[in-house]
């Protein structure tokens, strides 16, 4: 088997659904589109057993040459090994399950192949970037996500507003793949190659630890990864891109895409532990991330962007993780995200679905009894996001970040304090969304119940969300390291700047304490006190904080007036072309030589005898003046 | 003896389509065609036949004298990197035949005629090394561009056609100056009178007068590639040229000033060149980030993919003067990924405006709904002019910034920010077009099989040279490329 | 005072050359232009036999009767443009014949 | 070698000159003209010139000046010329052009005065040596005036014309 198959299937799917959008019917497009990524997952399944029993050793394809020039030289290699193995099953598993579900809440869609198309290319482009043995078929499948998520985010086109959210989520990831960009030709200038082993074989030669250069690539790497992954401070697009189908949202912002950032620094792990500025800058970024996309999340009314800035903020803790060099850890959280979010995200298209497209949470409430198995999978959705203990996946991977964070060598009790703070605001956002949906009364009817292709998608989601996190438990509970041993060729363990049993028992009933107080809380707020909290609520300082945070801390204002304005008004002001000008005023000048020359042709007979004499008085001047004086 | 016979074919077509043409419409139509195919199919042959052996720099020398008595000849010659400019100067020449087969219905004869000619001097000024015939191509060009754009073009067709004759004479003139110059440097230093390419290469000569007569080539090609501040007369000239017009514009006249430099100006005065190199490349980055500042502005649809060739061909004097193998490269590939992508968008552009009868942004919206296949067609395009890796684009500005890292950082990451500029005013394109909300209910059809072919086949080409681009890379390589 | 014969011919050649110009210049009738032109002629012819008697050699005189051919030649010209013009625009002001104007 | 005869024939030349400048009749002005020119062929038979003098007489006054007398006769220009001409001629007219010329002769006599030469007669050239210069050296100029001569006949007659056609056919192309 060959790894380039991977990919390669979702690409053939998108090739075909995109020639055959008029032939196909709709249930031609089902087949190819969700079969494509089952096949996908079949292949990767094959193949990641393949590696198991191989061992160690990583499947390496070299798929034909890309690019050779002048020393440079790039292919299309494919690499499995234990990090891209985990990504690729996550990502053809969730998204077999996501295109599935798709199939139902697409259903009444006109451009049903169009859909289809895209999400198949994103598979495709999303495994070649976690596949990619280059940096270059990186940035390949990098570009290649960014673009199928623009074209999905956009996808109900006629709505200015989704072109606009669209063309904001490629801009400012470019400008994160900017940077990232550099980070290759500064990588390509030192190490003289862009295969990822080699380089990273060759960084350690060429430089040593917090070495100028090394920190600059780094940095920049972060630049790139913080742009795909929506992190400070490139992290405002993410809550505009949920203008796209839910199941967009779900695959592309929640599970995958949005996660390439932590990919990528957990794949030039090397090149960071290099450069232990950039580490903790990633760890800074984290850290401060999660917080604020937390108090965000708590103040929205769009479900949707509630789940949006929950991602931040919970990407913002894979980054805090891979900041504190807890490598596998992040990589975990990734994993247990990317099903509870993914099922979070669908079970909310549910209930939208449910309510006729409707996405504000003060227009929902009491649906208990209307939708109850999407009730229960949302509950256990919310429950892991919010990492209710022993119970849920959500849980070990969150616990392990938080007590990390701390006690990991690249840790600090800074960034504990503001995991734990995270996971009490993670519990209030997360129930407070939760009652506010199901509680209370109901405020909307409900159209229709979903179907089965919308729902089982959701069991099985639901399910993962539960075990996953039994093949990592921590120290105190068993002492379970599947995951980790796993990643362990790849990915160097952790190592720990404090080892205390106690310590840790601590870090992590109080973690626990708080994702429960928060839910109290969320509680109290929603359920039991709801006019009390209004009246708090209500204050003109809190209506402005609500306000502040719900704009995402301002974010995009700043952005706005910075650099959107500026170069939205220098290039209107521009429009006719300065330089232009400059050659239209040439010309203009000489035209009024021009009319000023003509006007002494007057064709009247004495003015041009008169400049005769004119000029006879100035030449004889000049004349006697040479001669005479 | 088969780089005169490029030449004649297309000449003789030409008359030949301008005389068919007063019978028959469909016969001139016919005739351009034909000699353009027989003509891209012994390109073809030609390249098969080199492309594993890279024993020889020059594939086909042709030499004839011309005028003796000043040292004139007939010097044609052919090496990978004039391949590479002919194979895209025929099959962009085929399709502007194509396209043109409804839009143009008066003189069509002329119009052929023109076209051709047009084409022919291309060929010569890729071929030729003779710097005075070289001259005498490069004017060849002009004069039936002139009438492309002023007969057939739109409604400022007459400023245009004067603006785009004036900057190139005026360029052009500065090119036969430093010509003389060198020719008569030549005669001083070496007692030789000739124009021939290959003896001029090691003129011994002051800095002083290397300088000058550098800047005077210099000029000439930037007016055409253009570079800013010299680039005012290309909007307005793609603006108003019929379809073919601007495909031919932009993908072929643009890469003469580029061929220039590559062939000329670094060869002939490679220490003014160096000295100069750094200046040439900010005026490419402030290309390549004016120009896209401009694109993102436009209202007019042709106008803003005319300011993007302005914004892609800064990369090609980012990467020119580079003085690194990698960048040389990228430059010869953004040269034909640039041909092949703009004048890809520009036929979408001209076939929209074949339906819609606007060039106008704000009256557009929506048309995704009634041309999907014009949508996606624009859509690749759009995406390979702001970069997509897998198209060609990508590996051309990929490689010319890999290499121009090497001389100057700061001017890299600034090209590189140019990315993102590019990203801006390309997604416009598709917002305004095809995006957006549908005001005006236009009823027109979708792609036909003619334009269908057109696309098909520019689609095919662009994927091809993103994904497999080591052929042409193959093939460039073999130029002996100054290298500091 | 004595005077240089050659002296005082030629300021009266002078004189009677710029009362010619001043003529030419103030007048719109275009009869009168033609009058000042032969005014400046004879002055011409004038300097020229002075300036023949000032070397003693023909040549001036030479010069002196070509100058009243041409003046005979365009007197007869100009009289037959004149009276077109005439009438033409009925009128002898020369500015109205201005149509070539800039 | 001067005498009163030349400063005499040179005043009245001069005043005579600027009566033919300043007259609003323009029949006045050219016997004006025709008293210049006979003081101008004094002058030049005081030069030593006395065949141009004769010729001066007989062509210019004789001849020129008759057919333009006879040309002004022909149109006819009566008493509304002259007030026409009155009504140009205003010192805003004039002043400026004047000034312009007075300068230019300020000019012409400064040249003219810069002569150093001793003071001598005059030289008389007879009409002897005149022909033989003129059928000498000057053949081909004189052929040259000849056909300028013919030049002026031809044109006079073919401009001057007056048949059915009333305007040239330049100018009739002009005002159509």
């Amino acid at each position: 088997m060959f790894p380039a198959l991977i990919p390669l299937i979702p690409f053939i799917g998108a090739f075909l659904l995109m020639l055959g959008w008029k032939r196909f019917d709709r249930i031609g497009v089902t087949v190819i589109g969700c079969g494509s990524i089952a096949l996908a997952a079949i292949v990767a399944i094959i193949i990641a057993m393949q590696f198991a029993t191989n061992g160690e050793q990583a499947i390496v394809q070299h798929a034909g040459n890309w690019l050779e020039a002048g020393g440079f030289k790039t292919g299309f290699d494919f690499r499995m090994d234990a990090l891209s193995v985990v990504f690729v099953l996550v990502i053809t598993i969730v998204g077999f399950l996501i295109h599935v579900y798709a199939s139902g809440y697409m259903h009444d869609e006109p451009d049903y192949a169009r859909f289809f198309a895209c999400m198949n290319l994103f598979v495709g482009a999303m495994l070649t970037l976690v596949m990619a043995d280059n940096l270059l078929l990186l940035y390949f499948g990098w570009e290649g996500v960014g673009l199928c998520s623009y074209l999905l985010i956009g996808f109900w086109y006629k709505d200015p507003a989704n072109g606009y959210a669209a063309r904001k989520a490629f801009i400012v990831t470019r400008v994160g793949d900017t940077a990232m960009a550099i980070a290759l030709f500064m990588l390509f200038q030192y190490t003289g190659t862009l295969s990822i082993p080699g380089l990273l074989e060759n960084s350690t030669h060429i430089w040593s630890a917090n070495d100028g250069v090394i920190t600059i690539i780094a940095l920049l790497l972060l630049g790139g990864a913080v742009g795909k992954s929506a992190q400070l401070p490139l992290q405002t697009w993410l809550p505009d891109a949920m203008a796209g189908p839910t199941p967009v949202s779900a695959l592309i912002h929640a599970a995958t895409m949005v996660t390439a950032g932590v990919y990528l620094i957990a794949r030039t792990h090397t090149l960071f532990e290099l450069a232990p500025a950039a580490q903790t800058t990633t760890a800074v970024i984290g850290a401060i991330t999660l917080v604020l996309a937390g108090f965000s999340a708590l103040v929205q009314t769009d479900i949707k962007r509630v789940l949006a800035y929950s991602t931040v903020s919970q990407i913002g803790y894979m980054f805090l993780a891979l900041g504190c060099g807890a490598w596998s850890a992040a990589v975990f959280h990734f994993v247990t995200h990317a099903f509870f979010k993914a099922l979070l995200f669908m079970a909310a298209g549910a209930i939208i679905v449910a309510l006729h497209h409707e996405q504000d949470m003060f227009k929902m409430g009491g649906l208990k009894k209307q939708l109850r198995s999407v009730y229960w999978v949302f509950l256990i959705g919310c429950a892991s996001l919010a990492a209710i203990p022993f119970v849920t996946a959500g849980f070990y991977s969150k616990d392990q970040i938080i007590w990390l964070s701390w006690s990991a060598a690249g840790g600090h009790v800074g960034f504990w304090l503001a995991a734990l703070l995270g996971a009490l605001l993670t519990g209030m956002y997360t129930f407070r969304m939760f009652f506010l949906v199901f509680y209370g009364e109901e405020k909307t009817k409900v159209h229709h119940r979903p179907g089965g292709s919308m729902m089982i998608p959701l069991y099985v989601l639901a399910v993962l969300s539960t075990v996953a996190g039994f093949i990592e438990l921590p120290h105190t509970m068993g002492h379970v390291t599947l995951f980790s041993n796993w990643l362990q060729p790849v990915l160097p363990a952790v190592s720990m700047l404090h080892e205390s049993l106690a310590m840790e028992w601590t870090s992590q009933a109080l973690s626990a304490l708080l994702a429960l107080g928060g839910i109290g809380l969320a509680y109290a707020w929603v359920v039991k006190h709801p006019k009390g909290m209004s009246d708090f609520l209500e204050m003109p300082a809190i209506m402005w904080l609500r306000g502040y945070w719900s704009r995402g801390w301002d974010f995009d204002e700043l952005y706005n007036v910075l650099l959107v304005r500026p170069f939205v008004y220098l290039s209107r002001i521009n429009k006719r072309d300065l330089i232009d000008t400059l050659y239209t005023g040439l010309a203009a000048f000489m035209e009024w030589c021009h009319n000023v020359l003509a006007r002494t042709q007057s064709g009247l007979l004495r003015w041009y005898i008169l400049g005769v004499v004119l000029g006879a008085v100035a030449i004889l001047s000049v004349l006697i003046w040479r001669i005479y004086i | 003896m088969i780089l005169l016979v490029l030449i004649l074919i297309l000449f003789g077509a030409a008359l030949l389509s301008w005389v068919a043409g007063v019978k028959s419409h469909a016969a001139s139509r016919w005739i351009a065609l034909c000699s353009l195919l027989v003509n891209l199919g012994i390109i073809a042959g030609v390249w098969i036949e080199h492309s594993h052996s890279s024993s020889s720099r020059w594939w086909y020398q042709f030499r004839m004298d011309w005028v003796p008595h000043f040292g004139i000849s007939l010097h044609l010659a052919m090496d990978g990197l004039s391949m590479l400019m002919l194979a895209l100067t025929f099959f962009l020449g085929a399709l502007a035949v194509l396209i043109s087969w409804k839009e143009i219905q008066t003189r069509v004869g002329f119009f052929h005629f023109n076209l051709l000619f047009v084409l022919c001097g291309i060929t010569g000024v890729f071929l030729t090394m003779d710097l005075f015939l070289f001259y005498f191509f490069w004017e060849m060009m002009l004069i039936p561009m002139y009438f492309l754009i002023g007969i057939w073009g739109h409604e400022h067709r007459e400023y245009a056609a004067n603006k785009f004759f004036l900057f190139t004479q005026a360029g052009g003139l500065l090119m036969l100056l430093a010509i003389l110059g060198l020719y008569f440097i030549h005669k001083a230093n070496t007692n030789v009178y000739t124009f021939n390419y290959f003896d001029l290469l090691n003129t011994p000569m002051t800095p002083f007068m290397e300088r000058w007569l550098m800047l005077g080539f210099l000029i000439a090609f930037l007016v055409k590639l253009p570079a800013v501040p010299f680039h005012t007369w290309l909007p307005d000239a793609h603006t108003e040229a019929p379809t073919a017009g601007s495909v031919v514009l932009a993908g072929l006249l643009l890469k003469t000033g580029a061929y220039g430099i590559l062939r000329f100006v670094l060869p002939l005065f490679p220490a003014a060149a160096a000295e100069i190199a750094p200046v040439a490349m900010l005026l490419g980055v402030i290309g390549i980030l004016y120009g896209g500042m401009l694109a993102y502005a436009q209202t007019d649809l042709k106008r803003l993919i005319a300011y993007t060739s302005v914004s892609h061909m800064g990369f090609v004097l980012l990467g020119a003067f580079a003085f690194n193998e990698i960048a040389y490269q990228g430059v010869v590939m953004q040269m034909i990924t640039h041909g092949i992508s703009t004048g890809a968008l520009f036929i979408i552009a001209g076939a929209l405006y074949e339906r819609i009868h606007t060039r106008n942004l704000r009256q557009m919206g929506g048309l995704w709904l009634r041309l999907p296949m014009m949508g996606s067609a624009a859509m690749i395009f759009v995406m390979a002019s702001l970069g997509l890796p897998g198209l060609g684009n990508f590996v051309a500005e990929f490689l010319v910034l890999l290499g121009s890292w090497q001389a100057n950082h700061v001017l890299t990451i600034l090209a590189t920010i140019g990315l993102v500029v590019a990203t801006a005013y390309s997604l416009r394109i598709m917002q305004k077009v095809f995006f957006g909300p549908c005001d005006r209910q236009y009823a027109v059809p979708d792609l036909n099989g003619r334009e269908l072919v057109i696309i098909i086949a520019l689609v095919i080409v662009i994927c091809w040279l993103g994904f497999h681009p080591q052929p042409v890379l193959n093939t460039s390589q073999n130029i002996d490329y100054v290298v500091r | 005072m004595i005077v240089h014969p050659t002296t005082a011919g030629m300021l009266l050649a002078g004189v009677l050359f710029v009362l010619g110009l001043i003529s030419i210049l103030v007048r719109r009738d275009i009869i009168f232009m033609l009058l000042s032109v032969e005014i400046m002629l004879n002055a011409a012819g004038l300097a020229f036999v002075v300036a023949s008697s000032h070397w003693g050699t023909a040549d001036g005189q030479v010069m002196f009767i070509f100058i009243l051919a041409m003046a005979a030649a365009e007197v007869s010209v100009g009289l037959a443009l004149i009276l077109q013009l005439y009438h033409q625009l009925k009128t002898l002001d020369s500015d109205e014949a201005a149509k070539m104007n800039g | 070698m001067i005498g009163t005869a030349f400063y005499i024939a040179a005043l009245i030349a001069v005043l005579s000159t600027v009566m033919v400048i300043t007259r609003y009749n323009i029949m006045h002005a050219l016997l004006y003209l025709v008293v210049s020119l006979l003081a101008v062929a004094v002058v030049l038979y005081l030069y030593g010139a006395p065949f141009m003098a004769t010729l001066e007489v007989i062509v210019y006054a004789g001849a020129i000046m008759v057919l333009l007398i006879f040309f002004v006769m022909m149109l006819n220009l009566g008493k509304e010329s002259a007030a026409q001409e009155k009504l140009w001629l205003k010192p805003r007219i004039w002043i400026f052009p004047s000034l312009l010329c007075i300068i230019l002769l300020g000019e012409l006599v400064f040249l003219v005065l810069q002569n150093r030469q001793p003071v001598s007669g005059v030289q008389v050239v007879n009409p002897k040596e005149v022909g033989i210069a003129l059928f000498g050296p000057y053949i081909l100029a004189v052929e040259l005036t000849g056909m300028l001569l013919m030049a002026g006949i031809v044109g006079a007659y073919h401009l001057g014309r007056q048949k059915e056609k009333t305007l040239h056919r330049f100018l009739e192309n002009n005002q159509s």
